[in-house]
């Protein structure tokens, strides 16, 4: 099996993880699975992200996303007892579904018409205009280190992104400081939040 | 630029007109709202010095000069031209003192039922608005005070207002402001279509009059935007029914302001934006001016006779003294604007006394209508003879000031726009019928049971009476030094508008037919009677 | 190395990816549940950003995805802080009970 | 002396002040002695100032005298300036002279109202606005008096206000007037933008000098002849003085008799070259209104009960024949039955105020009778004014009377029929008058008004405060001293009156004749004007005035003709009096104007006031409602579900993306 191939093979499961996850998460009567299918549809990304070479990202979307994000939300189900399964059958706004499925297929439809017309103008990958996607790439041409990609991240963020990246740290106080405030009234909920 | 200003480096006092007000009102928001007499004390202070600068101005004025005086200039946003520009001439420099001295009194004679503070703070910054509007002479800094007046005439009517206060106030935010949306696209047009004319961007009222140079029908298109906002601030009919409700709701010191100042502006803006920015819209729209003022001052009279509400009668006869405002401004003589000029004092003067009076009848009776109102004059003599002072100069009797004004208007209309003004002197007839016909019904015959125990005038209300009552007497007798000062301005405004416009005969020759006639006199045929 | 799958795959997956998210939203009254379809729209956006990181060679789509990452994260505390307070106060209310704003 | 002729408003005007200042102060009697000297003072100084110029050359008898700049503004310039000629010196002094008299009469007349002091100071108000008007040197300090004597006049017709139709007729009275205040103020417009002023000076030398045209000089003739019919109480606006006799007594007398009402005429004879330079129609119109009005109030008066009543029409007729005069262009004649008209009117109503006064507030004249005995003096002096009033020589009422149908005959003989007729009738209405009160039978019981009686019962002690001269047992009594005096001064006026224009008859010393015309010459007669028919008619070479003589018989015929069958009618009882119903009720005019105003007029104004609250504003609330329907239908679509929100937002994003792709062909 050539190298190809596997990457195919990859990319074909790692979507078919990625949608039925999603599919998962839609039509799963019971949140705590719809939880778990968000899990898989972010293990597929994440197996995405691989395979673009963009590791850190991928650790951190299995850490952040899959590890902290989701342990919250079955948190919050399991706080709030919310756990039962609901009837789907039942949409009490009348055009809602249909309206959905319009947009969806028209969004679907557009996005993909468009990304497919374009699809020359894209183009394929195209290493060296300053993004070397492999890794930190020697003077004689050798690959010097594999974790070049964390190194290339951490430039750009702290350099061009610094004042940005502050202010996602300050974004996270205000976030966890107004959620504590919010749920205030009960102190273990406020600190589990 | 042909401003004449004040020594470099005097006092602004214009400035200081509108800033002192504002300072005051702000002062009064960091009082305590459980004592209510400091906010009281900041007021009367900060309204009684704008008063005493107002006099001062009236005493700095120099009365040869016809453009604008004491002008203070700043530049305040340079990229489009927006600077603070006031100034001061013949045209508003007695309405600005009329608004000086009003405020003092409406605050120290009238007290609100509750709220004195706000109450307060608002009356402060409607005296700012008021003389801000009457002294700039930049487009935007006008619109910002006229639009500013809005505010705290809202929620003074809908704050301290009678029963149906809410839709009152609503009501007349609504209608003058959909008037200002008007303006305001018609001046930013005006400021936009005049730099190419001026080489730059500016609002500057003085410049553009006369330097723009706008298309015919430019203009006219200009003129409409900014007369739709003063026609519905004037009131003009058919866009008057604010009024009636705006001012039978106010609280007394509502109505005074409202009739004594406020809607001065509309007239005020015809003059100063009106024919100044756009003399020959202003006489190609004349007719449809003249004709409505005129259906104003029938209208007016006419509905104010079948009133039942003493305060809307009141409302209503204010409709139609502005219709002869309006007349004169568009009857483009001498003699006319400067009619309307005293006029708009005049009316100030006489129609804030009569709601003073209609307020002292409320807080009484707690009844404005007439119906529940009789034989008043039994037991409140000098009540009723204050009141019928009043009504008398609002009649337009010779002697008092009302007639002035009125009689200067029909005057110089009669010149240039005859049968409009035959049609208008008629409305004389109307004002004396509305007027006895509801004195007689709340004044004389007699007093049933709960008008036996009507007081009598109190010793502070006369002090605030008062000098309502002298400036009805002194401007009826000797209005020349109000006369003199205003036409300067007048005759200036005047030439301005003729200059564009040869359509009319602005300056009729008056004296065509007159004639010398020497008697054959044998003079000794008889010399004893 | 040269990644053999084309960008144009990835982005049609990412705009299936998405699609699906807002079908759920749209379709779902569970505001948990919902939640997480927003969830499935964020990775959809993510997967273009890299996909278009990689194909043009410019590391700043990665660094995007970061921040989407962290404001993502953000957003699910706060909005899982409402959702608390408000089904404390309404124990199992869904997106439509929630009409208060009805005209 | 002529420069201090402000004083003649002056001293009014201090009284006017001291009053409104000290009046309740002063109390009674002083304030009214004081409001009396102040006008006593006031015609002092104008008999000073007429000695003064009879002084001077006849062509210097005319000083303006300015005070100072009243309404200047550019072209029009306005003085607040008196001029003194013979005529406003001859309106000086009859009127203060007479407002004295009254003043005086008042006092006695006024005793006891609670208002006492307040009368004072509007009648010292009335005397200085009426010489305002006189002494006025243009059209807008005239119109200043004007006004005020229109506001002294409504003050005091509605003096006792409590009673409903007092206020009604001071507001009717008020209101007519301005009606011709319409033609003043248009007047006075048109002939500002002939001449450029308004100074009678001007305007009269420019109709002199014939540069005013025609068409101004009618313009403006006709519209001050619209003035002079609602302040002179003429067709078709004579309806408020009949009312006006609703206030005091005295005020009837000053104001609707003898001054006020007056005024018309005073104009008319003011502006008199622009009356002559004005189209025909116009002293024609006057001449006709007048005599039309004299012989329609002669009428009404026929069958008035009500003791003023009958002299208020007396009056209106008499106005009427003073228009006649100044429509026949006999300006002297106008003057001068005015002068005499306010002796006699003056008198006869002072008497008819005595004959209320002593009989306890009774005007009914169905009540009165058999006074003579009870009221000597009044009666007397009633008497006088009767007979002068009549045209019975040598009394005043003859001579003027008698001059102006002379001029009416040269000008047309159906004129100067109907003025036969009119005088036929005034002496037989005033004899009328005279019958049912003084002599006849008495119809008085011991108590005239029953309702007095009742109250003088019960409130025996009380002072009687609200009628005056109450005394208890009811006798019909003279009147003070206070009240008589002036009956006295008036009645000798009224005899003598008629000297200061005897007719150029034989019999007369020449040095007698024309005085008035004499001093009024240079007013009235204008040598060397281009225009014709200018000034005083000369009637010189007419039938009429060769006829002259016969004319005073008829005229002399024609009252004792009527005081004949009055005296047939009233006091023999030879014939059934004809009183009909329709002249009692005035034909029945006031009735259909009130009917109108009250009717089709109120309703047609209350129809505007409908229209204003119903189609005016209802278009503004309309667009109101309009705009929240609209938005009452929109809020539907805010369903408060987050979803739909959701998907609507979705859809746009597609239609968005739609119109990206497709429409702009990036597919």
């Amino acid at each position: 099996m050539n190298t190809t191939a596997l990457e195919y093979i990859v990319f074909f499961a790692a979507s078919l993880m990625m949608l039925g996850g999603a599919v998962g998460v839609v039509l799963f009567r019971n949140p705590v699975h719809a939880a778990l299918g968000l899990v898989l549809t972010l293990f597929g990304v994440a197996v995405h992200f691989v395979a673009q070479e963009a590791h850190f990202l991928a650790a951190v979307q299995v850490i952040v996303y899959a590890g902290a994000i989701v342990v919250l939300f079955l948190f919050v189900i399991m706080l709030l007892g919310v756990d039962k399964a609901v009837d789907l059958t039942i949409e009490p706004i009348p055009i809602q579904r249909p309206l959905a499925a319009v947009m969806t297929v028209g969004l679907v439809g557009l996005i993909t018409a468009a990304v497919v017309k374009a699809g020359d103008a894209i183009g394929t990958l195209n290493p060296g205009l300053g993004i070397d996607v492999a890794g930190d790439i020697g003077r004689d041409g050798q690959v010097v280190s594999s974790d070049g990609n964390i190194q290339q991240l951490a430039r750009n963020l702290y350099n061009d992104h610094v004042l940005a990246f502050q202010l996602t740290s300050v974004l996270l106080i205000v976030a966890v400081a107004g959620t504590v405030l919010l749920t205030r009234k009960w102190p273990k909920q406020g600190a589990a939040a | 630029m042909i401003a004449a200003g004040g020594a470099a480096g005097a006092f602004p006092i214009l400035s200081a007109l509108i800033f002192v007000p504002m300072i005051g009102a702000v002062a009064i928001l960091f009082t305590q709202k459980s004592r209510p007499e400091y906010a009281k004390l900041i007021a009367v202070l900060a309204s009684v010095v704008t008063a005493a600068m107002s006099v001062w101005l009236l005493a700095e004025f120099d009365t040869a000069e016809s453009g604008f005086q004491l002008v203070s200039q700043h530049t305040w946003i340079e990229q489009w031209g927006i600077g603070w520009h006031l100034g001061v001439d013949g045209i508003s420099l007695f309405l600005v003192v009329l608004t000086g001295l009003l405020f003092p009194l409406a605050i120290v004679g009238i007290d609100p039922h509750h709220d004195e503070k706000p109450y307060l703070a608002w009356l402060l910054m409607l005296e700012a608005g008021v003389i801000g509007s009457f002294l700039s002479l930049d487009l935007f800094l006008f619109f910002l005070f006229f639009e500013i007046v809005l505010v705290p005439m809202y929620f003074l009517i809908g704050g301290w207002g009678y029963e149906n206060r809410e839709y009152a106030a609503t009501k007349f935010y609504l209608y003058t402001f959909l008037g200002s949306a008007f303006m305001l696209v018609a001046l930013i047009a005006t400021a936009m279509i005049a730099s190419d004319d001026l080489g730059g961007v500016t609002f500057d009222l003085v410049e553009i009059a006369e330097g723009g140079n706008f298309a015919a029908t430019t203009g006219r298109w200009l003129f409409f935007g900014f007369a739709v906002a003063f026609a519905v601030k004037v009131p003009i009919f058919p866009l008057h029914t604010w009024l009636p409700d705006a001012h039978t709701q106010a609280p007394t010191a509502g109505s005074v302001v409202l009739a004594g100042v406020m809607l001065k502006l509309g007239t005020y803006g015809f003059l100063r934006f009106g024919l100044y920015l756009f003399p020959e819209a202003a006489v190609w729209s004349r007719s449809l001016w003249l004709t409505l003022a005129v259906i104003g001052i029938i209208y007016g009279a006419v509905v104010a006779t079948m009133q039942k509400d003493l305060k809307r009668l009141v409302a209503y006869s204010s409709i139609a003294h502005l219709g002869f405002i309006v007349l004169g401004t568009f009857a483009f003589t001498t003699q006319a604007i400067t009619g309307s000029v005293i006029q708009m004092v005049n009316h100030g003067v006489s129609t804030g006394a009569l709601f003073l009076f209609v307020g002292m009848i409320y807080e009484r009776r707690k009844t404005r209508q007439i119906a529940e109102l009789n034989g008043l004059q039994k037991v409140a003599p000098i009540f009723a003879a204050g009141f019928m002072v009043v009504m008398l100069s609002s009649i337009g009797v010779p002697g008092l000031n009302g007639f002035i004004g009125e009689y200067l208007i029909l005057l110089g209309s009669f010149q240039t726009a005859r049968w409009w003004t035959v049609v208008a002197t008629a409305g004389v007839i109307l004002a004396a019928l509305y007027l006895l016909w509801a004195y007689q019904r709340v004044f004389h015959g007699e007093p049933d049971e709960d008008n036996q125990t009507f007081p009598e005038l109190k010793f502070k209300e006369g002090l605030v009476l008062l000098p309502f009552l002298a400036a009805i007497v002194f401007c009826g007798v000797y209005p020349k030094p109000l006369l003199d000062r205003i036409e300067p301005s007048v005759d200036r405004l005047v030439a301005h508008v003729a200059e564009v416009s040869d359509d009319v005969e602005f300056e009729p020759d008056y004296t065509s037919q007159r004639g010398e006639f020497v008697p054959e006199h044998g003079g000794d045929e008889e010399g004893e009677g | 190395m040269i990644a053999a799958i084309e960008p144009t795959w990835y982005l049609i997956v990412a705009s299936l990816l998405f699609g699906i998210g807002a079908f759920g939203l749209l379709v779902r009254r569970n505001p948990l549940v919902m939640f997480m379809c927003i969830e499935l729209m964020l990775n959809a956006a993510n997967l273009t950003f890299v996909a278009f990181a990689t194909s043009l060679g410019d590391i700043n789509g990665q660094t995007a995805v970061f921040f989407v990452l962290v404001v993502a994260a953000a957003e699910v505390v706060v909005g899982l802080g409402i959702l608390v307070s408000i089904l404390r106060r309404r124990p199992g209310a869904t997106a439509d009970d929630l009409a208060e704003l009805k005209g | 002396m002529v420069e201090l002729v402000w004083l003649i408003p002056a001293f009014p005007l201090l009284g006017f002040v001291a009053i409104l200042l000290g009046g309740r102060k002063l109390g009674e009697p002083l304030a009214g002695l004081f409001a009396t000297a102040m006008v006593a003072a006031s015609f002092v100084v104008a008999v000073l100032i007429y000695l003064d110029l009879l002084g001077m050359d006849e062509a210097e008898r005319s000083h303006t005298e300015t005070l100072f700049s009243w309404v200047p503004v550019g072209d029009l310039q306005i003085d607040m300036a008196f001029l003194v000629d013979p005529l406003s010196i001859t309106m000086c002094l009859f009127v203060t002279g007479i407002g004295a008299l009254i003043h005086l009469y008042s006092i006695g007349y006024m005793h006891g109202d609670p208002k006492f002091s307040k009368f004072f100071l509007y009648l010292n108000l009335f005397v200085l606005s009426m010489t305002l008007l006189v002494l006025g040197s243009n059209l807008l300090v005239t119109f200043l008096g004007w006004e005020g004597v229109g506001t002294c006049s409504y003050l005091l017709i509605s003096f006792w206000h409590t009673k409903d139709a007092n206020a009604t007729a001071g507001k009717k009275a008020f209101v007519t007037n301005r009606v011709g205040d319409f033609g003043v103020m248009l007047a006075m417009f048109l002939a500002f933008g002939a001449v450029g002023s308004i100074d009678y000076a001007v305007i009269n030398d420019s109709a002199l000098a014939g540069t005013l045209t025609t068409a101004t000089a009618t313009g403006i003739a006709a519209l001050l002849f619209l003035g002079a019919v609602g302040k002179s109480a003429q067709l078709p606006l004579y309806v408020w003085l009949p009312d006006a006799m609703a206030g005091p007594t005295p005020v009837s007398a000053l104001i609707h008799a003898a001054t006020m009402v007056t005024a018309g005429v005073f104009l008319m004879v003011r502006i008199n070259p622009v009356l002559g330079a004005a189209a025909d129609w116009v002293p024609t119109t006057v001449a006709w209104v007048g005599a039309i009005t004299a012989l329609f109030a002669a009428t009404i008066a026929l069958a008035q009960n009500d003791i003023k009543k009958v002299l208020a029409y007396s009056t209106v007729s008499q106005l009427g024949y003073m228009f006649l005069a100044v429509g026949t262009g006999a300006y002297v004649a106008a003057i001068f039955h005015m002068v005499t008209h306010a002796f006699f009117k003056a008198l006869l109503f002072l008497g008819s105020g005595s004959v209320i006064h002593g009989m306890h507030d009774e005007q009914d004249m169905r009540k009165m009778g058999k006074l003579f005995k009870l009221m000597p003096i009044t009666a007397s002096t009633f008497i006088v004014g009767w007979l002068a009033i009549a045209g019975v020589p040598p009394f005043a009422g003859f001579w003027s009377k008698d001059e102006i149908l002379l001029f009416a005959g040269a000008e047309n003989w159906a004129l100067y029929a109907i003025g036969i007729v009119t005088a036929i009738l005034t002496a037989f209405y005033m004899t009328r008058q005279v019958v049912m009160t003084f002599f006849g039978e008495q119809k008085w019981g011991s108590y005239a008004n029953e309702e007095e009686a009742a109250d003088l019962e019960v409130a025996d002690d009380d002072e009687p405060v609200a009628t005056h001269g109450a005394h208890g047992e009811f006798k019909p009594h003279e009147s003070p001293p206070f009240m008589v005096i002036p009956l006295v001064v008036l009645a000798g006026l009224s005899i003598v009156g008629g000297i200061i224009q005897l007719p150029s008859l034989g019999i007369i010393p020449k040095n007698w004749q024309h005085k008035l015309l004499d001093w009024l010459h240079p007013l009235v007669e204008f040598e060397g004007s281009p225009v014709e028919g200018i000034g005083e008619a000369h009637i010189e070479d007419t039938t009429a005035y060769d006829m002259k003589v016969l004319l005073i018989f008829v005229a002399i015929g024609a009252a004792l003709l009527g005081i004949a069958a009055g005296w047939a009618v009233y006091q023999k009882k030879l014939a059934k009096p004809i009183e009909p119903e329709l002249l009692e009720r005035g034909w029945g005019y006031d009735a259909a104007i009130s009917w109108f105003m009250g009717k089709p007029g109120r309703e047609a104004f209350q129809a505007t006031a409908d229209f204003d609250s119903t189609v005016v504003d209802g278009a503004v609330n309309g667009v109101a409602t309009a705009v929240r329907e609209t938005a009452q239908g929109v809020r539907k679509g805010q369903t408060g579900y987050v979803r739909q929100y959701a998907g609507v937002i979705g859809i746009g994003v597609v239609l968005l993306l739609g119109w990206f792709v497709v429409i702009r062909g990036l597919l």
